[in-house]
């Protein structure tokens, strides 16, 4: 990070759509591939102001989160309008994470296989996925529930994503079982860095809720047996919220993190709604996971927007909005002009508009696919044909 | 009429006024929220527990051991599957013990698909409870059951299984609840948690009467002939109407509703069969290892030679989920052609 | 000849060396137990997990994620009861990817009574992996078929649950694993692990080739025209000796091996009742939403016209638990005169 | 404690075998049962001498447990032989854990209820049944699984003991899932508590290994809910194997009882081979959660003396005897004469063969008791007869 940091300091005033569209070249991997032609920013001087902590990453960079947790949003509210026309059955995601999401996406090696780094999201992941470069399309196709649903062929929920070239392991609905997972993807890794193959790290994201599941713990031990050490990045989102029942009311726990130490393992507790420190947090966790072969347990404190899903109504709750801080920042400091987020958001709100009404148009999985991958190659799992 | 989720909520109060139960809890059951159906809301016993089935389950044991009545939930039977061994436990605790401790719980779960849940909110729990010996297992298909079941496992000594077919949560019966006031508004009124702030919000209950539904014995919900249907759950109102569709054929069916899987009333399906000669075992968990094929393997025993078809099972296609796009959920479980189609089958067959 | 323990070793060590297998764990799988039937003796990839079982299947479920191969263990089945929703994402993770991401997994198991090993130690698993659909399950009753499934499931690209009858493991077989010495001792001293210090012990392994049995494929394992038994596991023995008995009586019985449960070979075993006209199907986990009731649910279902008998199935009672006293152990799961019972009742009955 | 502590330094010398029996007043409320008539401790001397530890407490109770963790491990050895002669089908038990299982057996609030403490014991549980009054016989009656075994009917293994009147819950197989239960009964304790009802403490017991369970880590959490913290002492018996597996190969904590710190939880870590520490520490805890209603978690390293169970033979394996190492303090503080063990063994032998002589002649339950106590009252649990 340090070689990143101080090229930041001599980031450019006036940076371009095009400079948005870049991706940090040392500590990201991932690069948008957003199509929208984004709007100028408009700033007028720049290299953070007063605002020492945005002045530590290069400009592109920092603009380019915003743009992205911009879109993410405007993905997530778009969802939410197609639940509620009647277009969907029910709305999950991420309005309120994007601070944290983004960034991660921005740094993970990304690529198919264990040399690559694994991702085991939640039903949270579309800042992350936006971030990797997940075509909005997508999300609204899994929504929808069409063929076209590349995720679960019209089978699953909303931000139930998977894409294996990009090693998204299917999200699923039960609580708290991708952290027992990342230790499975965890220990191919280590097993091919023991032996000097290229390998990745598995990330593993989650609620704080969730983490009163055994599976939690289960996977603190599994990280953290001795001479086995797991290149696992064990993450929390704490929303101080399990649907409806507050963190707070269940959890003697000053902070979920503190739970590693116990294990030894390295542990932090960062403000997720600030993309800043996120960055730094996530770059420098994986970076010393890279390293040492070694497990982090970094808890994010974010913000839930929307509510829980769509079955508490899917309308937009008090709570920090961290696009909204992240946005007077760059205001403050000049990076973007006031009316930037709004022309940035328009254009994505078309994108994500014109692709939802390109899917209205797609047709349903039929009733006849149900038999389909049952079996690898559809070999038949019918017993009345056996 | 009251709804599904009012009966419970209202055998519940019943049961904390009256039967002694402490502790109505599970995730989100408590104030504001509760339960996701509202099947728990205004209860005084009622509270939120961590996010942890093992140790919802687990804590349900313990108070059982202490001879403490309580009535524990998972939110969604699909969620229920990293407790079996824990609910194998409350199964043999008794038996363990060489009789020394019997294990007074209630476990509540919604199950079942029919409101697009999707694979994980669309399980069923049936088939998986009837291989719980030691346990009890019922499941309503109306309000007023689930008002005399519920209050009917309250006061069982073992550990009873209490599933509640979560599409039928909203629906509204044809009988009164015992001390159910007839307006449906005026309950409402009175039990229904009010939208916005809750937090001073009170219930109002009726004067509700004891009213069990005993554990072991089926209903016959319409008398026949010709055929027998047996089912439990969500899968009642498809029957009726299917058995309406072909009496109006001229044809007469009769349907049970078993509304105890565990025991089960085998003397009603029996005299039922022997009536009719002919039947369709009907539910919506996976075909293969069903609880349908033993109650048709037992048919098969006992009446191989009175039969005049063969017993026969519909139920849930040996899936690994239940897909959310409707095309995909009503090839999976049972729907209303399905049903008929079935009937008229069994109908044709000539011995 | 073999042992069971000894077969599956060999085999994993076939798949270790030539099959890719990366991993095989669970609790005391590694040195230097090398788990508790000494199935995992002496392998490079064996290794000691935490005391978690949800953990074991969890790490498998992410090994398979990666696409590496690997072989878990639970050191009983009675301990899986904690890890269904678990085994639950195994079978429809390729489902729900939507054919994306498969799931190349062994999970293997010892299943069964028959070692005095009371409550914890004697839970069957066969009907419960049935209600499991995208998972393959097979279950071998000798040392050659251990062999030949467990190959075919380390190569299986779907998740494949590999029964062990723990009362077969020390049994030794008929037939010679290819590549195995013909010398019993010699074998032993070659792949048995020392009593006592084992720190710089290595087997010398015995050169293996390979050989499948495919899942899938049932064994006729004596033919007969009078009556069908189908059966799997430790029940094999058992059965085959009954056969014996009638067969010394003039009466001819044919015993089938299925060997895989799921997908399971429907072809032979309707092809033995057509021939036979009665049918017995025997295992030892509880008798209700039994395995064995399917199959007979489908005989029924198939053949009622063509059957001479009511098809049978004879299984565990269903009880929360078998006891350790002999006397208990006895009366709760199948045993020689039980078979012999049902198979002369049937043989009996006249249509 | 304080109270018993000042008292133990006037402890008498020459204690009496009367004496010898008695329990403490204050301290404990357990009372041993054994019939056997002790021999002499022909102590000389007393009151602890150099070894300050042991004249903290009274002589009497000193010389109680002495004696109790004796008859302890003579009934373990008896269970072994028993299975050796081929009289049972399998042996577990607790040799080597007397140092601390005896002192927990002398402190619980013994009854049946809520309002006594209840027992969620793992299957090593023999010394502090014997000091709760346990007769040998009913644990040979169980390992031979004659129907005369109270416990469990001839129906589980070698202590798998259930002691309703004494609150002993049924002992099961399966690890770890004792913790989840004790916090249900604690629950039950708490609430009479709150109403000012008189009310007990749930004790738990495990082993090493099995804190890997996620329901070591469940019970953590619910112990802990804020504003709504049980009355449970969660303990630990770490004798650093599970089965063949070494702790240090799986964990990587250096201390068990460190996981509860992150729940602000009082945790220690006890020398379970030494039953003084042992029972400073135990009745402190009690004392903490009486009075608080708040968890306590204390781990006890112990000793493993035969092995896991008859399955790895069973024999005598090398360790840290705690009666040894007792005996050795009693011995050079002139609280009992050298050959003072020698005979106590001697009488618990005999008491214990002559007991497994008349359970030999006993008979085992028969098979037609295999549908009784499915239901309560016998109710009908055979479908072939519904
Ligand atoms: C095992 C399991 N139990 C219950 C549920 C139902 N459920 C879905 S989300 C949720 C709350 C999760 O809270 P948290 O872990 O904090 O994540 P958040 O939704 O706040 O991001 C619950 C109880 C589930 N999906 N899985
Ligand atoms: C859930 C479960 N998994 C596995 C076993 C098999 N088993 C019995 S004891 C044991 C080791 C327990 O070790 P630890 O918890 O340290 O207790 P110890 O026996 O050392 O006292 C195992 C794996 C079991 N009984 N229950
Ligand atoms: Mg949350
Ligand atoms: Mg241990």
């Amino acid at each position: 990070m340090r070689g990143s940091m101080s090229k930041a300091k001599t980031g450019k005033t006036n940076a371009k759509a095009k400079a948005m569209k870049a991706t940090v070249g040392k500590a990201g991997v991932g690069k948008t591939k957003s199509k929208a032609a984004a709007p100028k920013t408009g700033a007028v001087k720049g290299a953070g102001g007063k605002d020492r902590a945005l002045g530590l990453l290069p400009k592109e960079l920092v603009l380019n989160m915003f743009d992205l947790m911009v879109k993410s949003r405007v993905l997530e509210e778009r969802l939410i309008k197609v639940y509620k026309t009647g277009d969907a059955f029910f709305w999950i995601g991420a309005p309120g994470e994007e601070a944290f999401g983004v960034p991660l996406g921005l740094l993970v090696k990304k690529g198919q296989g264990p040399s690559h780094d694994y991702l085991h999201l939640h039903y949270r992941g579309t800042p992350t996925l936006i971030a990797m470069g997940m075509p909005m399309i997508d999300s609204i196709r899994l929504i929808m529930n069409r063929a076209t649903d590349r995720s679960t062929g019209g089978r699953n929920f909303a931000n139930h994503y998977c894409f294996p070239e990009m090693n998204v392991v299917p999200v699923g609905s039960p609580i708290e079982v991708q952290y027992g997972m990342a230790v499975g993807t965890a220990i191919a890794q280590r097993r091919r860095k023991m032996k000097g193959e290229e390998s990745g790290v598995s990330i593993v994201t989650g609620g704080d809720a969730g983490t009163a599941e055994g599976d939690f713990a289960s996977a603190l031990i599994w990280a953290s047996r001795p001479g086995a050490e797991l290149p696992v990045y064990l993450t929390v989102q704490n929303n101080k919220w399990g649907i409806s029942t507050g963190f707070d009311s269940q959890h003697g726990e000053k902070y979920i993190a503190d739970r590693g130490k116990a294990f030894g393992m390295r542990t932090n507790v960062v403000n997720g709604n600030d993309p800043i420190e996120s960055y730094f947090a996530i770059s420098q966790d994986l970076e010393y996971i890279r390293k040492n072969t070694k497990p982090v347990l970094t808890e994010f404190a974010v913000s839930r927007l929307y509510g829980h899903s769509s079955a508490s109504g899917a309308n937009r709750e008090a709570g920090e909005c961290p696009i909204e801080l992240f946005e007077k920042r760059l205001v403050d400091s000049n990076y973007i002009r006031s009316d930037f987020k709004k022309e940035l958001w328009e254009q994505y709100d078309r994108e994500s508009r014109e692709a939802a009404e390109l899917v209205r148009t797609e047709a349903g999985p039929t009733g006849d696919t149900i038999w389909d991958h049952v079996y690898v190659g559809n070999e038949n799992a019918d017993w009345r044909k056996f | 009429m009251a709804s599904m989720a009012q009966a419970i909520r209202m055998a519940l109060h019943y049961g904390e006024k009256n039967l002694g139960v402490t502790d109505i809890f599970g995730e989100d059951v408590g104030a504001p929220l509760g339960g996701v159906f509202t099947a728990t809301q205004g209860l005084e016993n009622a509270w939120n527990s961590p996010l942890d089935e093992r140790g919802i389950v687990s804590a349900a044991l313990g108070l059982g051991l202490a001879g403490d009545r309580c009535v524990a939930e998972i939110q969604f039977c699909d969620y229920i599957f990293n407790t079996i061994d824990l609910l194998k436990i409350g199964g043999n605790t008794l038996w363990c013990s060489n009789g020394q401790y019997n294990m007074p719980i209630v476990v509540m779960t919604p199950v079942g698909a029919g409101i697009r849940g999707s694979i994980y909110h669309s399980h069923s729990f049936d088939a998986w409870a009837t291989r719980l010996p030691g346990w009890k297992v019922v499941m309503p298909s109306n309000p007023l059951d689930a008002y005399g079941l519920l209050i009917a496992a309250i006061k069982d000594p073992n550990p009873v299984l209490f599933l509640k077919p979560k599409a039928l949560m909203r629906v509204r019966g044809e009988d009164l609840i015992p001390g159910e006031p007839s307006d449906e508004k005026e309950l409402k009124a009175m039990i229904d948690a009010p939208i916005g702030d809750r937090s001073k919000w009170k219930p109002r209950w009726p004067k509700l009467e004891e009213y069990e539904v005993p554990i072991g014995k089926g209903k016959i919900v319409q008398e026949g002939t010709d055929l027998s249907v047996g089912r439990y759950g969500r899968m009642l109102p498809l029957c009726v109407k299917a058995a309406e569709m072909f009496t109006r054929e001229g044809r007469s069916i009769e349907v049970i509703d078993l509304r105890s899987l565990y025991p089960y009333d085998w003397q009603m399906i029996r005299g039922s069969i022997q009536k009719t000669g002919r039947v369709l075992f009907v539910n919506e968990d996976t075909e293969v290892t069903n609880f349908g094929e033993h109650l048709a393997y037992r048919a098969t025993q006992e009446m191989f030679y009175e039969l005049m078809a063969r017993p026969r099972v519909l139920a849930g296609k040996n899936l690994p989920g239940i897909g959310l796009h409707p095309n995909l959920e009503e090839a999976s479980v049972p729907h209303l052609e399905d049903i008929e189609h079935e009937i008229a089958d069994i109908l044709a067959e000539i011995p």
